[in-house]
């Protein structure tokens, strides 16, 4: 694992690894060669079974994280090739032409997070959800809590606790505040 | 980053991607049913509005229920005899597999699972609904011939239940349909269905069943909260 | 006997066998909720499922031909009864032979599809794609049930020199060792084969299965339609084991007799229904025109020599 | 033989344009089509799901999956709500078997927390069986229900009785039904009752009954072989192009199984092999999921036998309403009835986690296998194929 990852690191500018579990490891590469590390790992290194794809919303930073999972069933090690792209205007290359699933993850990425990945098949129609208007919904800042409240009809009535003050209520009324109460709607 | 700071840059992200993703004005009925005119073979041009000539658009009435002895008597046999629309909505329908089978036998009260809506009388909504099925629902429920009963499961068709804050899923299903029976839970165990049929036969014997009627005579404002959350109404108002 | 009285009893007996197609089928759904464990419906549930299904009070339209379908299927099972003679009682102008004739063999054999037809016009119109498909299946396993059928009914008529069920009935009697069953066993055999396709059950009835397509014809009927069809497929159910019992096993001198020989006729096709899943339509043709259609054959030839 | 001399099987390249495999160019105004909806309204469909399907005669042509009919937006609801809150509301992504959802949930937050190797032995011993007795529970709805799709309603009448007798039993272990909330980030929240051992042997010898009485029905019945032999057939050279796991993927000879491959609890403590075949139709995967019942049902009383008496079953965790966990990703798999079945899990720092992805064996199984699969499929088998790859829509959508 360590060898091999250390044997493309050059060729594929990989600049941040993270060694997970010994089976499971995590490296970064710039967006333009992310696909083409994932066909050499696909095509050369034995990783031909395709796990998962993944999005991660770094709103901070204003990027999107796109992680391709890859698995070796001869060695039984995982790679997670990570890269980074624009939060705004995001697009990145599709790899539909290497799995056949591939174009569903993109599909559901498109949808979700509004990522584009022009070429990919069927990636404009819906995935889940149906006649949404809304930004994508599992943007960062697309607030469920208060869509929900204003689309929905909640029920009067009903009360929505917090658990950690309702606990320090019911449980310990003597017991001095000490976590910093958090947004809870972010 | 001090928190005043990065929440100003949460702000900002959140304007900049709000004029970023577009909010697209699209129609959302299909091609094929938009409302066009088409010539035929002999040369005319004749107007065709697909959605309206499949379907007839008219809205629903208020069915009388016939007189003492008689509703009394048809009550009865409607009580002994519910057919469910196999429909299994949400995760609730894992439990309709044992309803039908040796433990729970529920066919010995006279329910029976039936495939299409027009023979069933009873539909469970077995569980929360999200804004995709309830199109397929309410589609549903419409077709289903009168007098016709919802038994409504579990705690999200209450009030949301766990999913309170789901932008995906409805937290009142009484907004949207009449609802004859709750059984509440996350999720009800068969015998709390079973104790559902039995309440909803008692319902129906006391001539309380008429929540079809309701429907008919509030229909504006149901279809005021469906049309709210359904976005792409691209279907009759009443699908008959 | 006027043909007033004859009316009359053709009319009760029109009542008997709507009511022990009713009891019958109840009965077969409960020994088949005894197999799986069960306890199975109350044997009262079809009388209440037809009642609820006259009062529900919304009815939808597709056209003429729509409401004309269960009515089809209605006169299918109907006319099978009216020409077909019920009980044995040594002459034809007796109080329970209906209007049986010479030749009415034919003609029950035409009256067996005729029920089918009325379902396709009414389900046509209905519009829904799975009546479409449903009716298709059905229609393409009717004819391939219907050439065996046939051959051994020819070898049946062939055997007695005669068209009319109440003669081949009638030539029949006298004990058991004259019955078509021991006397034509090829025909026989071909019979209880078919009779498998043509009572509707596992593994021949793809075309209601709701697993594989809704439930075929009768996707969109309610209410009324649908209580006709199912009083028509209850009197259908009988009919088609009287036609057996009267073809094969010597037919009955007392309605009691026909109660048990159309329970055992029955019987045969939930037994083999209950192990069995279900053939797509083109293994169940083929089926059919296997060793169905080869004994019919060897029935007809053995038989016109 | 016979078939070619009546004409019963027709040469299908002979019908117009069945060739036309890719299906943008079926024109149903050609009339040479029929567009047909399988769902979401349909008895035969697993769950709430639809297949869209263009069918020529009797013939699929053209296949689409939709889904989003159960979508609740779980992995938005989590990195909305605390560690332990995330918890009840992830388990519930999975009906089927839902305490896959719990130990890898458990698992995610403690491998990030550097709390994995606190969990105490019999902890790990109860997650086991928990885990064992959700496979058994869904393998006996999942074995006979193939045959259920071939209307051989007989074995689902049985087989869903005596999961009801497992669904007791995890009654008494965890007090409920079918979200159990038993594995809990750290350990685990019971030990077993008094007397426990005794009742599940009783019930395993009902299943074994069973086991053989399904043979009988189900794998030596001509009918159901008839209809299920050559049916949807699955490679070897499919199994990496479309992703194909678990059951799945041993039907066709490659031997997947994460328990061997990622031994994961104990394990490697325990004798078993995954069971295999070498046809890849609906037969084959049919039988090595029978196979794998007299193996689950063997592997319970394995761990039954070799658990400790008695023991520690909950590590010291933090308070967990205040429950930050440091910076970090991680990505978790366990072999559940369907197959692999994973979760990527990333937290930054907070109280919440930031990204929670579910991977779903259903998710390639349900959408780009089955619609390649459904091509040139009989109608009346779709929803046999869709059974067999053990489609369960709520993880494909969450």
């Amino acid at each position: 694992m360590k060898n091999l990852i250390e044997k493309l690191t050059e060729d594929f500018k990989i600049s941040d690894v993270v060694y997970q579990r010994p089976d499971l490891a995590f490296v970064t590469v710039p967006k333009g060669v992310a696909i083409s590390l994932v066909t050499e790992l696909r095509d050369y290194e034995g990783f031909s079974h395709f796990v998962m794809m993944s999005c991660v919303d770094w709103i901070e930073e204003g990027k999107f994280q796109l992680l391709y999972l890859l698995h070796n069933p001869k060695t039984k090690t995982d790679v997670g090739v990570k890269t980074f792209i624009d939060r705004e205007n995001a697009e990145m290359a599709s790899a539909h032409h290497l799995w056949k699933q591939v174009w569903t993850y993109q599909r559901e990425l498109k949808e979700a997070f509004g990522i584009d990945f022009p070429g990919s098949p069927r990636v404009d129609e819906n995935f889940v959800v149906e006649g949404w208007t809304e930004m994508p919904h599992m943007r960062r800042d697309f607030n469920t809590k208060e869509y929900s409240r204003d689309t929905y009809f909640p029920r009067p009535g009903r009360e929505t606790n917090d658990p950690a003050e309702y606990m320090r209520k019911k449980l310990y009324p003597n017991e001095p505040i000490t976590a910093k109460k958090q947004d809870n709607d972010k | 980053m001090s928190e005043k700071d990065m929440n100003d840059k949460v702000n900002e992200m959140l304007q900049r991607s709000e004029a970023n993703v577009k909010k697209t004005e699209k129609s959302f009925v299909r091609p094929e049913d938009e409302e066009r005119e088409v010539v035929a073979p002999d040369g005319s041009i004749i107007k065709v509005n697909p959605i309206y000539d499949y379907f007839s658009g008219e809205k629903p009435k208020e069915e009388k229920p016939c007189s003492g002895v008689i509703e009394k008597f048809l009550n009865w046999a409607r009580a002994e005899s519910i057919w469910v629309l196999g429909f299994g909505t949400g995760c609730g329908s894992i439990e309709i597999p044992p309803l039908v089978t040796p433990r729970f036998d529920m066919f010995r009260y006279g329910v029976q699972m039936r495939p299409t809506p027009r023979q069933s009388n009873a539909f469970i909504i077995s569980g929360y609904l999200s804004v995709k099925t309830l199109k397929r629902v309410i589609r549903t429920y419409e077709q289903m011939p009168s007098p016709k009963y919802i038994l409504a499961l579990g705690s999200c068709t209450i009030n949301g239940g766990m999913y309170y804050d789901s932008y995906s899923t409805i937290n009142r299903l009484d907004k949207y349909i009449p609802v004859d029976v709750y059984i509440a839970g996350c999720m009800p165990r068969p015998e709390a269905l079973l104790a559902g049929f039995m309440k909803l036969k008692e319902l129906i014997k006391e001539g309380k069943g008429e929540k079809a009627n309701e429907y008919a005579r509030n229909f504006d404002e149901y279809k005021a909260n469906q049309k709210k959350i359904i976005k792409d109404w691209n279907m009759p108002d009443y699908n008959w | 006997m006027t043909i007033y009285v004859k009316l009359g009893y053709t009319l009760l007996g029109l009542l008997i066998v709507l009511n022990w197609g009713f009891l019958m089928g109840a009965t077969f759904r409960k020994i088949g909720a005894r197999v799986a464990g069960r306890y199975g419906i109350p044997f009262y549930q079809p009388w209440l499922n037809l009642l609820k299904n006259i009062s529900t009070r919304t009815t939808i339209t597709h056209g003429v031909m729509y409401y004309i379908g269960p009515v089809f299927r209605l006169t299918g099972g109907v006319g099978l009864f009216l020409f077909m003679p019920m009980v044995f009682t040594g002459t034809v102008d007796g109080p329970w032979t209906n209007f049986s004739f010479e030749g009415d063999l034919i003609l029950i054999l035409y009256f067996q599809v005729f029920g089918m037809l009325g379902m396709a016009l009414g389900a046509g119109q209905g519009g829904h794609p799975y009546s479409a498909m449903g009716i298709a299946r059905g229609l393409a396993q009717h004819a391939a049930v219907e050439l065996p059928l046939t051959l051994a009914f020819i070898s049946i008529a062939i055997q007695f020199d005669t068209f009319s069920v109440y003669k081949i009935v009638a030539a029949q009697q006298g004990g058991f060792e004259n019955w078509v069953l021991f006397t034509n066993p090829f025909a026989a055999a071909t019979i209880i084969l078919a009779m498998l396709g043509a009572m509707g059950h596992s593994p021949f009835n793809l075309v209601k299965a709701p697993n594989e397509i809704l439930i075929g014809p009768a996707t969109e009927f309610e209410g009324t339609y649908l209580g006709f069809m199912q009083s028509a497929g209850s009197i259908l159910h009988v009919m088609e084991a009287v036609l057996f019992m009267n073809l094969v096993f010597g037919g009955a001198s007392n309605w009691i007799e026909l109660i048990v020989k159309t329970f055992l006729i029955y019987f045969w096709s939930v037994f083999v229904g209950m192990v069995f899943p279900r053939f797509k339509i083109e293994q169940s043709v083929t089926w059919f025109f296997k060793v169905p259609l080869l004994l019919g054959f060897l029935a007809i030839i053995i038989y016109s020599f | 033989m016979i078939n070619k001399f009546l004409g019963f099987e027709p040469d299908k390249d002979k019908l117009p344009s069945l060739t036309a495999k890719i299906g943008d160019d079926i024109d149903l105004s050609s009339h040479k089509y029929q567009k047909i909806w399988l769902g979401p309204n349909h008895p035969g469909v697993t769950g709430n799901m639809a297949v869209e399907l263009w069918v020529q005669g009797n013939t699929v042509v053209k296949a689409k999956t939709h889904v989003g009919y159960l979508h609740r937006g779980f992995e938005k609801l989590i990195e909305r709500r605390l560690f332990v809150q995330g918890f009840p509301t992830s388990i519930r992504m999975c009906v089927a078997e839902p305490d896959t959802n719990e130990y890898l949930i458990a698992t995610c937050t403690e491998q990030l927390s550097g709390y994995d190797k606190a969990v105490p032995e019999m902890a790990k011993w109860l997650r086991m069986l928990s885990l064992e007795m959700a496979r058994l529970q869904g393998l006996l709805r999942g074995v006979p229900g193939q045959g259920g799709t071939f209307a051989l309603g007989l074995g689902v009448q049985w087989g869903v009785y005596l999961r009801d007798l497992i669904l007791d039993r995890f009654e008494e272990l965890t007090g409920a039904r079918v979200y159990h909330m038993y594995i809990i980030p750290g350990g685990v929240r019971g030990l077993l009752p008094d007397g426990f051992k005794e009742r599940m042997e009783d019930n395993l010898r009902d299943i074994d009954d069973f086991i053989i009485r399904i043979r009988k029905l189900m794998f030596h019945n001509s009918v159901f072989k008839k209809r299920a032999k050559g049916l949807a057939r699955i490679t070897p050279e499919m199994v990496d192009k479309y992703g194909i796991v678990g059951t799945n993927a041993r039907g066709c000879g490659v031997k997947r199984d994460v328990r061997k491959d990622h031994p994961y609890l104990h394990y490697d403590q325990l004798d078993f092999d995954p069971p295999t075949d070498t046809d890849g139709d609906i037969y084959a995967r049919t039988w090595v999921r029978w196979q794998e019942l007299i193996q689950t049902v063997d592997l319970i009383r394995q761990i039954m036998a070799k658990m400790p008496e008695k023991g520690d079953i909950k590590a010291q965790m933090p308070n967990v309403l205040h429950w930050k966990i440091p910076k970090g990703e991680t990505y978790v798999r366990l072999e559940s009835g369907r197959g692999e079945y994973g979760m990527y899990y990333v937290t930054d720092g907070s109280e919440k986690p930031r990204r929670v992805n579910l991977r779903g064996p259903s998710y390639t199984h349900a959408i780009a296998l089955l619609e390649d699969l459904l091509v040139g499929a009989d109608v009346a088998d779709v929803h046999a194929i869709m059974v067999s790859l053990q489609t369960c829509p709520p993880e494909i959508e969450r």
